[in-house]
């Protein structure tokens, strides 16, 4: 059984219900909103809505963002299965999780990673899917960067034959020295998460696809007849 | 020598930065801002579930009004100015005494949230329209819904009335602007040619005619009856009633096209849009000839004061802003 | 025996080791810089450093910020007592940890802050030292908001006792809702975290405490002889 | 009738904005900046440990020099400015063949970052400064160490040389400005006055004297020998070598000052600033007259060109940036 692809809420430890709080606030958005972009995952997701570069660059595309903090595969897959999918219809969906799940194999992790871009599909059947490659990690090279390069592979090979679904491999290069190996934290400042110059970074190829995908939906609302949609 | 500015008449009276009023206060995005038919006041309604009234002279908020318990979408005054209508994505219509203060009556009927509402000229009637998909008559001293208009296959934004009472226009996550005769089923018209979810509609008024055929290049039609549509494509689309055509598009927005109002003196309309700005466009040459960085974030509705030189806008930047038309 | 006052380093159960990455950068940090103004902490101190606000007001009175996600007491505790005090000789060191410590008490919690003050007037006896109280956290109140306010008057009581340390507490009404007792995302993004408009309000208090002490210290630069200090 | 600007001397040449050119390249802050006394060429030290070669008529990096393993945190060149001398946090000192880019010699012997260095007038000797709390002398030609200044009590941040060759003024973390006589053991003059870390130190050309004797209000005296200091205090002082005494103190800087330059013209005297300003005081006055805002982070290090109308500044935000004065 692969824990990383069973629908799992996260267990409230603390004992604030804050992730569930979280999650309501998302299924009561999508009842209210019309966003034409999605974005779900981790915390990387989130963090992303708190730099300048999301108020200039994605807001104005009409956005919503379901990133929250340490959300593994299982997570993410049981948010999208209990109402984050409902009412709403976006055209591009983009889904970046997987980092959290240190305990599951690159194979497991791609394959949940399957399943929640399953889901998604069945739900959003109109929208493009942009599943992001996972960054690099930690400030040497180290296993879990070897894992996080697996995984990508195995992300590759299997979406390649998914129509509407694009992998947006990330260029490591743009976060990894070339001579040492090493991650700068005036990218990574923790080696994890972005600055915002890392976000410019990891967002400006996400930004290139985002628009090329809503001009192929310009194109076809123009070709089709009317009733079409 | 010639003075450096030319003395403008009223009718050439456009929106000039920089704004005469901000008024803060509300908790969330304000969703609709309109005049008072009479007195200098703002109203406002938010997606914080109330409405507020503003004194511009003083740019004070005098007054809010709860009593919704979801986001406000649309607020209109009946002809006099005696009442205040309400409509809400808790699926209610409110109707409040403006003197008051107080809720009066509270309408329901619609199965979805409300997204408009209007006053027959008369003052007898209100109009509504929803993500029911459908627009509704209400009779204002019974409360009765007494007539529903079927024909939208998508969310209702936006429901406008004729000057003379006698037509309805509406648009639609469907894409159309429909065109309805008072009191009869089934629309008159399907304006077919936006690309995204039409977003408001306006009438313009006869003043408007001349300028319009202008720049539609038409022989002027002295009984000609045309309406402007804003929509999530950018465009701004003017249509001919009678015929069903689009004979205006006028091109510039960068985002969805929130909000359009007519300006009083014929020659332009003004439109709020999600690109922040508030634009004036002539409408004789169908150019965009002024550009206001308006707010922080999505501009979502106008207004142009009845009498007198000003134009309100409402963001969901939490903010009404009051501009002086010079 | 209180595990929250035991000076322990994180467990890297990623194997990425950016734990420890950060503590050896902060080390190498102290060796090199002159700060004027120490913070130290966990994620409400680490994610202040990526606001406008960090930049426009902090950095210029040259600061570090010393800030890790997920720290809880003992890890601060172990990172003080190896090495990210030493070289240096700021006037003002701002200490915000606790809300991860979900298992150990408030006066567990609270005795190992008080374990911490000890280390730092130790090693830094020239420092003003501003306790800051622990911020509410979830949406509605619940059983971890009740213990923070018990650990906010432990402390408060505790710390007044002691010279060069300030005990800055969090005025909650700034955060909790008077009528409904919620927590407002515009200000936490999710119910623990702050946003740039929730650091504004957190930080403009700290602001004042931080100017006030640095003012004692110029008053002070004046008043001594040339050889004290 | 007038010209809009007079037609001003060179002495009063002050830098203007906008910048001319904007040099980036560097991967950390830049320490210092320094011009070439006889080609258009800038060099820049930096955190990154590289020194890098900039022809700013251009505007372009001619050359990186690499070699340091630490922070590079001062760089000087021998009068003919045929070599290069830099100072690094990786406790070394490097002699560069200006020619062939070729680090010719490696000094090793202070015991911490070594924060500044300096040539003496006749090119044969070079001074150092360290956080070892020591200033070395070193001769050129051996490598050797053949002397070493104690006195301050604590990291010794800028050493700088008479133009005569006979005296040293240092600073210090210690709050103290002290003047040495080359060669002799214990600082002839400890001046105390700074509240915090003196960073910089410049001595005064004596075509500043007579501005200095009037900003102090002094009888001007040919045989003054002037020093300024700029502190973390965000104070500037400017000391009579010969009494000991401050003689100005100018105010305005809002932040730690990190380098003072005095304009060849006499009349001025520049410093760079924490504030990220670059600012221009009028000595006889005491008065700064002049702001730039010249970087987005804290300035390090300014420099005047030998002979032509230029000024470079460095910063913390990892430009060097190139100014004219006019």
């Amino acid at each position: 059984m692969n824990s990383a692809a069973i629908p799992t809420p996260v267990e409230d430890i603390h004992g604030d219900g804050r992730w569930m709080s979280m999650h309501q606030r998302f299924v009561g958005q999508v009842k209210e909103k019309e966003p034409e972009i999605l974005f779900i995952g981790d915390s990387l997701i989130s963090q992303m809505a708190l730099t300048d570069l999301w108020q200039k660059m994605f807001v104005p595309l009409h956005c919503l963002n379901f990133g929250i903090d340490e959300d593994r595969t299982e997570n993410v897959l049981w948010r999208i299965s209990n109402g984050e999918l409902e009412c709403i219809s976006p055209k591009v969906i983009i889904l970046l999780v997987g980092t959290n799940n240190y305990d599951n194999s690159a194979e497991e992790i791609s394959e949940a990673i399957l399943a929640i871009v399953d889901v998604v599909q069945g739900k959003q059947p109109q929208s493009q899917l942009i599943v992001m490659g996972i960054p690099p990690r930690g400030e040497n090279p180290n296993r879990v960067r070897d894992k996080i390069e697996k995984l990508n592979s195995l992300l590759k090979l299997k979406l390649e034959k998914l129509d509407q679904v694009t992998f947006l491999q990330v260029d490591t290069s743009m976060f990894v020295n070339s001579s040492d190996g090493t991650i700068d934290p005036s990218d990574m400042y923790d080696y994890l998460h972005f600055t915002t110059k890392g976000y410019q970074k990891l967002t400006e190829p996400l930004l290139d696809e985002i628009n090329n995908l809503l001009m192929s939906f310009e194109r076809t609302d123009s070709m089709d007849a009317p009733d079409d949609l | 020598g010639l003075p450096t500015k030319e003395k403008r008449q009223p009718a050439e009276w456009i929106p000039r930065p920089p704004f005469l009023y901000s008024l803060t206060g509300h908790r969330a995005p304000i969703t609709r801002v309109i005049f008072h038919p009479v007195y200098s006041v703002i109203v406002s309604a938010s997606e914080d579930a109330t409405i507020k009234i503003w004194d511009y002279d003083s740019g004070r908020c005098e007054r809010t009004l709860k009593g919704h318990t979801d986001a406000v979408q649309d607020i209109a005054f009946d002809p006099q100015g005696k009442i205040l209508a309400s409509c809400s994505a808790d699926l209610s219509i409110k109707l409040w005494d403006f003197v008051g203060h107080e809720c009066i009556r509270t309408l329901h009927g619609h199965e979805h949230n409300v997204s408009s509402v209007a006053f027959m000229p008369r003052g007898d009637m209100l109009i509504s329209a929803s993500r029911d998909k459908t627009i509704k008559m209400w009779q204002l001293d019974t409360g009765h819904n007494v007539f529903t208009y079927f024909g939208h296959t998508d969310w209702v934004r936006m429901v406008r009335i004729s000057d003379d009472g006698s037509m309805l226009a509406s648009c639609s996550s469907d894409q159309t602007v429909r065109i309805w005769v008072v009191g009869q089923k089934g629309c008159k018209s399907e304006l077919r040619d936006h690309q995204h979810v039409v977003e408001c509609v306006a009438w313009a008024p006869s003043v408007s005619n001349p300028s319009i055929s202008e720049g539609a290049a038409l022989s002027s039609d002295k009984n000609g009856r045309y309406v402007a549509s804003g929509s999530r494509d950018k465009l701004i689309k003017i249509w001919d009633v009678n015929s069903g055509a689009c004979v205006i598009t006028l091109v510039g927005h960068d985002n969805w096209v929130r909000g359009i109002v007519f300006h009083p003196g014929g020659r332009y309309l003004l439109s709020a849009c999600d690109d922040k700005t508030l634009r004036v466009w002539l409408l004789k040459s169908k150019m965009n000839i002024k550009t206001l960085d308006a707010h922080t974030h999505f501009c979502t509705s106008l207004d142009f004061h009845p009498s007198n030189p000003f134009i309100a806008t409402g963001s969901v930047d939490e903010t009404v802003k009051v501009w002086e038309c010079r």
